[in-house]
């Protein structure tokens, strides 16, 4: 394995690199705090980082935007993809063009790019979610009636974190009751709604898991609106810790998740930059990134995937945070 | 009796009767839906929309259209909710939002009327400006953390009722009051209604249609406080898509969209059916990727049955007044004439 | 206008305007006193309305001044003008159709809406006309709309009331009664400007006369110096001195033929049991008061509203209830009353406003240059002024709107032209084009039904005409009973004549 | 100069405001000089531009269709379960999904036209219902809404992909429509029809124009253009998915009534809808490549947008206020 130093051997200065950088959307908290790891990480290093992307999350729009980074020639891309194949077509072309393509947060198919910068595998994640709602109850065993509340139905990321969650739940907690899904399509006044309507429905709720940055602040105003506390009814999800740190400290929620999205981002651009400046990374190479620390690129199959080439690979982020009351000032993203 | 014929007659009647009838169905299914609890919460949720369709019914009145209410509510909204979070006064924040959605609105206005562009063009083009400049000015982040004391004030209760339920209720009320009987109120319906006639009879049209949009204007900035009051987080893309749910909810409360006709209390009942389609779909318990192909089919089958019947009505009454004056020999001469 | 003791209300001083390049009005005064009527006449498109639409503030006036009440007025538009008092009537009734009637009385008035009321119930009484205070404009026939801008101005009590040809649409009756009332606001010192087609009006009511024409007045003086024949005369172009109105009716054998259009016993909204006969080449009228349901009959005939029992025959083919697009197909043709509503496109183009009906049997793609052709033809043959093929119609002078829709129809070549008001608010010099081209069509062997409301037309051009009294057929006038006297009795229901299908 | 007096103003106009474009843009980045970066970029807007072209039709008989997003995302829906979940031939699987767009504007048209509602409700309400019905279809059918259908043959993306003598298909394909929709527009008298509804329904009834079969059809157009944006983009996209289609409604709407099409009805036309297109696209594409961010593009749109309407508003009100200031002089002059 090659243990590259900072400054690699590659053909290409890290002046002259730009990464695109491509959330799923713009004007969403989680997605602006990666730009904002990306781009400390790229004044530090020298290279370029454009923030590109459109405020609506949607295919047309991010095949878009990868193709004016190919027509204005950039380097590499480090995107967050909204569609698991629909960016294919796209992706190859952009390659051709000798643009080195890197994923984070969501991924594509794994022979469209080099690597994948992950949050965690829908295991992880689904694991972990399962897992924050459990901690809290008296009695995980028992029974207890849950609700799934995240943004759409079309979203590939959370819905497969949802889907080996359910899995999850039958094979760990068999007496859990799943009562109800329910989207708030990214829409603030449509989520605090559905909330609202999700806690009158089901007056004996247990647990809502949101696995969404617009869902989970709007559950927990709801929840806060309605005087129902921790104690109530355990409300628990992804979202950062900037939106959800005044429900800790009153009490209305105990925990919620995410893993740390700024050095995501940061990582997603030095690996793009760093192999558009004409080095490689094969599965089983470290790569130490200042700032961040060592990170070994794993094989694809760890997502569950069956492409497997030298070039393809994973890097997982070396944790995620579950915030309480006692950490979520340590944080600020 | 004319009196009560009258009153159900009139169209905001039959759109109340669509949600009455709407409550009912869906409390058939979960009895819950009918409780004093929800009934408040719905209220409560769509505030909002009704705010929003009381200023879209002064420019839809006058003939024109509001696109732009989406984008002032989110801008208004980023902009006193940074107020708030930086420890601004309440008032101060209250009182820029206006200013915003003011200066928005009579911008619109000065497009529409003085250099002649389409309604719709200009604020459609408002609405992707304003759009852009949230995002400039809040530099594309969420503004959040907003102050618990200003989030209290959606909360306040007043004999049981929420007060800001009260408050809108009030301000709908006299705005109706104004545009159906008193004389300036009328202008706005008489300029949709015909335009060329208005300037006839010496109505300030230009005025009035800068009236309208900076009423829509002020009217989403308002929503926009109800938005960081209710909801607490605003992000880049608060109220998006919002106008198109507004513009329906007051057709549906019988506002027509080429002017001169509506009134405020049927926007809000439309409105109030509009955001009452979402939560009646979480009680009903249907699997939630039903909710657009339920919603979309209530909407078209309300605008479709209550359009069956107005020109019902229409055809019936056209009969009977065409009928009333043919002579027939066994009806008395004078009877016909009154 | 030389009576210097009265006071001056108006003085319009080298008005001058133009539309594009159109130059309207090419530099005219014109001066109104309390008490006077100054009737202004002119061809269709003179700039008549123009004229008035510049007193009232609507059009600003490319140069000269306006004076009211003896003070020189600069910043000029509708809301000073109805401060000052000036209240125009305009032609084409500019109501609000989703206001009831009573809402459009009162808008805009600083007077409370009892008060309206009363002075309304009033009026009505005054005039003998009734209108529900509770319908919506929109349901109003042209007719009434134009009775109910007349009360609009009549309520305002303004100290200049303009009225733009405000009989228009109505009968001798309702006519005779609105003189009444304009003879009191003569008496109570309002100046009044009257615009007309009609030159008769002009000596029952008229103190004054002027004529408009090329954009200048040509004539002008007290209405006791002229004669009709002098009017008519002043209003001809400059070259065509020699105008002679030459309608004649002709007198055609049809009896024994079969009847081109035969109507049976039809009975639907407004109208009940009516049977008459129209044959080739002949002209029938049919002959009522404003309401008396004829329009209903005409559109039950072309399709338009279906019927309730009864049966139409159009060479000898049974079309109750067929479509508008059968009934057009099998070549009947339909000249509306409400020119506006139903009868021109606005803002399309005079050829495509000629040309709308007869591309439809042109085949599946359009044929500009056809077009073209087929529009100039009527074009000529209607002498309707137009600046261009491609203007849009709306900007034409409301005459001339008329012969476009008048060519449209003669465009498809149908047998039969159901025609509903087609004079209305067209010159002397237009009218007797079309009554010239109705012979024609006579002669080529086809035939119409008439509707007017202008009581000397239709006796004039009619061969024969039924009587409509409240969506009853109540009489028939063959050839030779056909004389105004008749024809006023008819109308009113009073008259004791033969009915020929109630009989067999 | 007698030449160009033959265009409508507005679309000459347009031709300006498309050649200042390529020349700013040109000058920013000369890579935006490059036929085939320009080409190629037609397959990004293609989508709204034919849609557009029908929407203009529907516009000009004084409707609206807001619905042509959502039918894309539900034309794409079917075009995958056809071809991938049931196994039909690819060719007929488009064609029929194709069918289904123009039945989703039959719906419309006949609601429309023979029900008497407001274009915007009904269409609002189909934008809702189209969606809503292609996350059932994929909800139903039990394929994972969030993966979308994809594996679609290499021949499929050929459509989207491919290229005749160097012209990409999006490019032939808004020739073709663009041709479809022009010729049916401007030069039969169905085209003819449609504009005099437009201006005056109760007239072009008393005409003996079948209106309401003629409004309803213009809806069925517009859900057939839907129907192939959608398979060109499911091609394009290489996969089918619910939402897909989702933001073309305001870009929709905005190449209509910046083509110069009149929200009342009764004026406008195709050739003003594919130059504002154009504009708009490449309006895009340019700024992107002059290095500014996706999401300030909005501005750019609505600046564009309003000043160019501003622009001829304000000339012929100039023009006249012009006109009288001279006359002034003169006559104090003389
Ligand atoms: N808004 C307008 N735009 C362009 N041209 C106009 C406009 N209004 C009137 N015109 C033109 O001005 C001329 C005079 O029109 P006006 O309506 O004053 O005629 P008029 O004397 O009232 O005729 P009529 O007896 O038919 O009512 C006509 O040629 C008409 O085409
Ligand atoms: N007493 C009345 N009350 C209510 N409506 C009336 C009354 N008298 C007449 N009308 C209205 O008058 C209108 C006249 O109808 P319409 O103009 O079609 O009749 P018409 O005989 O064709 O008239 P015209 O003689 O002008 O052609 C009708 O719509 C009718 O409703
Ligand atoms: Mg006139
Ligand atoms: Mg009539």
């Amino acid at each position: 394995a090659c243990n590259s130093e900072e400054e690699a051997s590659g053909s290409k200065d890290a002046e002259d690199v730009e990464v695109v950088f491509i959330p799923k959307m713009t004007g969403n908290a989680f997605f602006e705090s990666g730009n904002d790891g990306a781009q400390e990480m790229a004044e530090e290093h020298g290279f370029k980082v454009k923030y590109d992307g459109a405020p609506e999350g949607t295919v047309a729009n991010q095949v878009q935007i990868i193709n004016s980074a190919i027509n204005s020639g950039a380097d590499a891309i480090a995107i967050s993809s909204v569609t698991s194949d629909g960016l294919n077509q796209a992706l190859k072309k952009a390659r051709d063009a000798g643009i080195e393509v890197v994923t984070w947060d969501s991924d594509v198919d794994p022979d469209h790019r080099s690597l994948y910068i992950n949050q965690g595998t829908p295991e992880i994640l689904g694991k972990m979610l399962v897992d924050m709602a459990a901690e809290q109850m008296d009695d995980p065993q028992a029974e207890q009636q849950v609700a799934w509340f995240y943004s759409s139905p079309t979203v590939p990321d959370q819905n497969s974190w949802v889907d080996y969650a359910t899995t999850y739940i039958e094979e760990n907690y068999p007496s859990w009751e799943i009562v109800t899904k329910q989207f708030g399509e990214g829409n603030e006044q449509k989520s605090l709604q559905i909330a609202e309507s999700i806690l009158q429905t089901y007056p004996d709720i247990d647990a809502i898991i949101c696995p969404d940055s617009t869902a989970l602040p709007a559950m927990a105003q709801a929840a806060q609106s309605n005087n129902l506390t921790a104690e109530d009814v355990i409300i628990t999800g992804f979202a950062s810790p900037n939106s959800m740190r005044q429900y800790l400290e009153n009490g209305t929620i105990q925990n919620h998740g995410l893993w740390d999205v700024k050095t995501q981002g940061a990582l997603a651009v030095y690996v793009a930059s760093h192999l558009a400046q004409g080095n490689e990374l094969k599965v089983g190479d470290t790569l130490d990134v200042p700032g961040i620390g060592e990170v070994k690129v794993e094989p694809n199959t760890i997502q569950g995937y069956d492409y497997e080439a030298e070039d393809s690979g994973i890097i997982v982020l070396p944790e995620r945070i579950v915030f309480t009351k006692e950490n979520t000032n340590d944080y600020n993203f | 009796m004319p009196k009560v014929k009258n009153i159900i007659g009139k169209r905001e009647f039959r759109t109340l009767l669509f949600l009455i009838i709407f409550f009912v169905l869906i409390g058939a299914v979960n009895v819950d839906f009918l409780s004093l609890g929800n009934i408040h919460s719905s209220l409560k949720s769509s505030l909002l929309y009704i705010v929003l369709a009381i200023g879209m019914t002064f420019v839809l009145l006058t003939g024109n259209i509001d696109i732009s209410i989406g984008g002032i509510l989110g801008l208004s909204a980023a902009v006193s909710g940074t107020i708030l979070r930086d420890g601004g006064s309440v008032i101060t924040a209250v009182i820029v939002a206006i200013l915003i959605g003011a200066l928005i609105g009579l911008i619109n206005g000065f497009g529409v009327t003085k250099l002649n562009i389409s309604s719709f063009i200009m604020t459609l083009g408002m609405l992707g400006i304003t759009r852009v400049v949230q995002v400039i000015y809040t530099d594309g982040q969420w503004v959040e953390n907003l102050p618990i004391s200003f989030k209290r004030i959606s909360q306040v209760d007043f004999l049981g009722v929420n007060l800001l339920v009260l408050i809108v209720i009030a301000g709908l009320i006299c705005t109706h009051l104004y545009l159906a009987y008193s004389r300036k109120g009328r202008y706005f319906a008489a300029i949709g209604d015909n335009e060329e006639g208005a300037i006839f009879l010496g109505i300030p049209v230009t005025r009035y249609k800068n009236y309208a949009f900076i009423i829509s204007g002020v009217c989403a900035s308002l929503a926009g406080l109800i938005f960081v009051s209710q909801i607490g987080f605003i992000s880049t893309n608060a109220g998006a898509g919002i106008e198109m749910t507004v513009i329906a909810a007051a057709v549906l409360g019988g506002v027509s969209l080429s002017g001169g006709v509506g009134s405020v209390i049927g926007a809000s009942i439309g409105a109030i059916i509009m955001t009452s389609i979402n939560s009646a779909l979480v009680y009903v318990k249907v699997p939630a990727f039903w909710n657009d192909a339920i919603s979309g089919s209530l909407l078209i089958i309300i605008v479709v049955s209550d359009a069956l019947l107005t020109r019902r009505a229409e055809r019936r009454a056209k009969k009977e007044r065409l009928n009333a004056r043919v002579l027939r020999k066994e009806v008395p001469d004078n009877a016909v004439f009154k | 206008m030389v009576m210097g003791t009265s006071n001056n209300l108006v003085k319009l001083q080298a008005i001058k305007k133009s539309f594009n390049r159109n130059a309207v009005l090419k530099g005219v005064s014109l001066e109104l006193n309390e008490g006077e009527v100054v009737s202004i006449i002119g061809g269709n498109g003179a700039g008549k309305s123009t004229l008035m639409k510049i007193l009232t503030g609507v059009y600003k006036a490319d140069a000269g001044t306006i004076e009211v009440n003896g003070e020189r007025l600069d910043k000029y538009n509708p809301s000073s003008a109805h401060e000052k008092g000036i209240y125009l009537v305009p032609q084409e009734p500019l109501l609000f159709p989703n206001m009831t009637v009573e809402q459009n009385l009162t808008i805009g008035v600083s007077q409370s809406r009892q008060e309206v009321k009363d002075k309304t119930r009033k009026l009505m009484e005054e005039l003998g006309w009734s209108l529900d205070l509770n319908r919506l404009a929109i349901s109003l026939t042209i007719a009434e709309q134009q009775q109910l801008e007349i009360i609009k101005g009549l309520l305002r009590e303004a100290k200049v009331l303009i009225l733009d040809e405000p009989t228009s649409a109505l009968t001798f009756s309702e006519t005779e009664s609105l003189f009444k009332v304009i003879e009191k606001l003569k008496a109570a010192k309002v100046g009044i400007f009257y615009i007309t087609h009609r030159l008769d009006e002009i000596f029952r009511i008229a103190t004054h006369a002027v004529i408009l024409r090329d954009g200048k007045i040509t004539l002008e003086g007290n209405v006791t110096e002229f004669t009709k024949d002098m009017l008519i005369q002043g209003l001809l172009p400059e070259g065509n001195k020699a105008y002679k109105d030459t309608f004649t009716k002709k007198l055609l054998k049809y009896e024994e033929e079969n009847p081109l259009l035969k109507v049976r016993n039809l009975s639907g909204d407004g109208f009940e049991n009516i049977s008459f006969d129209v044959y080739r080449g002949e002209v029938v009228g049919l002959v009522g008061l404003v309401g008396a349901g004829r329009t209903e009959i005409a559109e039950a005939i072309y399709g338009i509203n279906h019927t309730k029992s009864g049966q139409i025959f159009f060479d000898d083919e049974e079309i109750t209830n067929h479509s508008i697009d059968d009934c057009v197909k099998k070549g009947i043709a339909y000249i509306p009353e409400d020119r506006f509503l139903h009868g021109i496109f606005s803002i399309s183009s005079v050829r495509n406003n000629i040309t709308a009906q007869v591309i439809k049997r042109k085949g599946f793609f359009t044929n500009k240059k056809e077009e073209d052709q087929i529009a100039t033809a009527y074009i000529e043959k209607l002498s309707i002024k137009i600046s261009s093929l491609t203007e849009e119609i709306k900007s034409l002078s409301g005459g001339n709107q008329q012969k476009s829709v008048i060519a449209r129809v003669l465009s498809t070549n149908p047998q039969l032209i159901i025609m509903d008001e087609p004079t209305r608010g067209i010159d002397a010099a237009a009218r007797s084009d079309i009554y010239s081209i109705i012979t024609v069509l006579k002669e080529q062997g086809y035939s119409i039904l008439l509707i007017s409301s202008d009581l000397e037309e239709i006796e004039r051009i009619s061969d024969r005409m039924y009587g409509i009294y409240r969506g009853t057929c109540n009489a028939y006038l063959s050839n030779d009973e056909v004389n105004s006297a008749n024809v006023m009795k008819v109308a009113f229901g009073t008259y004791e004549g033969s009915d020929p299908y109630a009989k067999s | 100069m007698q030449f160009l007096s033959k265009f409508p103003k507005w679309n000459l106009a347009l031709v300006v405001v498309l050649t200042c474009e390529i020349v700013i843009f040109g000058l920013l980045n000369p890579r935006f000089w490059d036929v085939g970066i320009l080409l190629n970029s037609f397959n990004d807007f293609v989508g709204v531009a034919i849609i557009g072209f029908f929407v203009t039709l529907v516009m000009i008989t004084g409707g609206i269709d807001i619905s042509g997003g959502a039918i894309v995302g539900l034309t794409s829906v079917v075009c995958g379960l056809l071809a991938q979940v049931m196994g039909l031939h690819i060719g007929l699987a488009l064609l029929l999904a194709i069918l289904v767009g123009g039945l989703c504007g039959l719906l419309n048209g006949v609601l429309i036209a023979y029900g008497h509602v407001q274009a915007m409700v009904i269409t609002l309400g189909g934008m809702l219902l189209y969606s809503g019905v292609a996350i059932v279809l994929v909800g139903v059918s039990g394929v994972s809404a969030y993966e979308g259908i994809g594996g679609f043959p290499e021949a499929f993306s050929w459509i989207a992909y491919g290229s005749i003598v160097g012209i990409p298909h999006s490019v032939i394909l808004f020739l073709l429509m663009f041709i479809i929709a022009y010729i049916l527009l401007h030069r039969t008298t169905y085209g003819r029809f449609i504009y005099l509804t437009g201006i005056n329904p109760n007239a072009a009834r008393y005409a003996g124009i079948n209106t309401k079969r003629i409004i309803a059809s213009t809806y069925v157009l517009s859900g057939l253009s839907a129907g192939v944006a959608g398979v060109m983009v499911t091609s394009y996209l290489g996969s089918s998915r619910a939402d897909f289609g989702t933001e073309y409604l305001m870009p929709i709407l905005t190449v209509v009534v910046l083509g110069g099409t009149l929200i009342t009805g009764g004026k406008g036309g195709v050739v003003g809808t594919a130059l504002a297109s154009v504009i708009v696209g490449f309006l895009q594409i340019g700024l992107q490549m002059a290095g500014v961010s996706t999401q300030y593009i909005g501005l750019a749109t609505g600046l564009l947008l309003i000043l160019s309407v501003a622009f001829l508003g304000i000339s012929s009100e100039f023009k006249a206020n012009l006109k009288r200031y001279v006359s002034t002089i003169k006559i104090s002059g003389g």
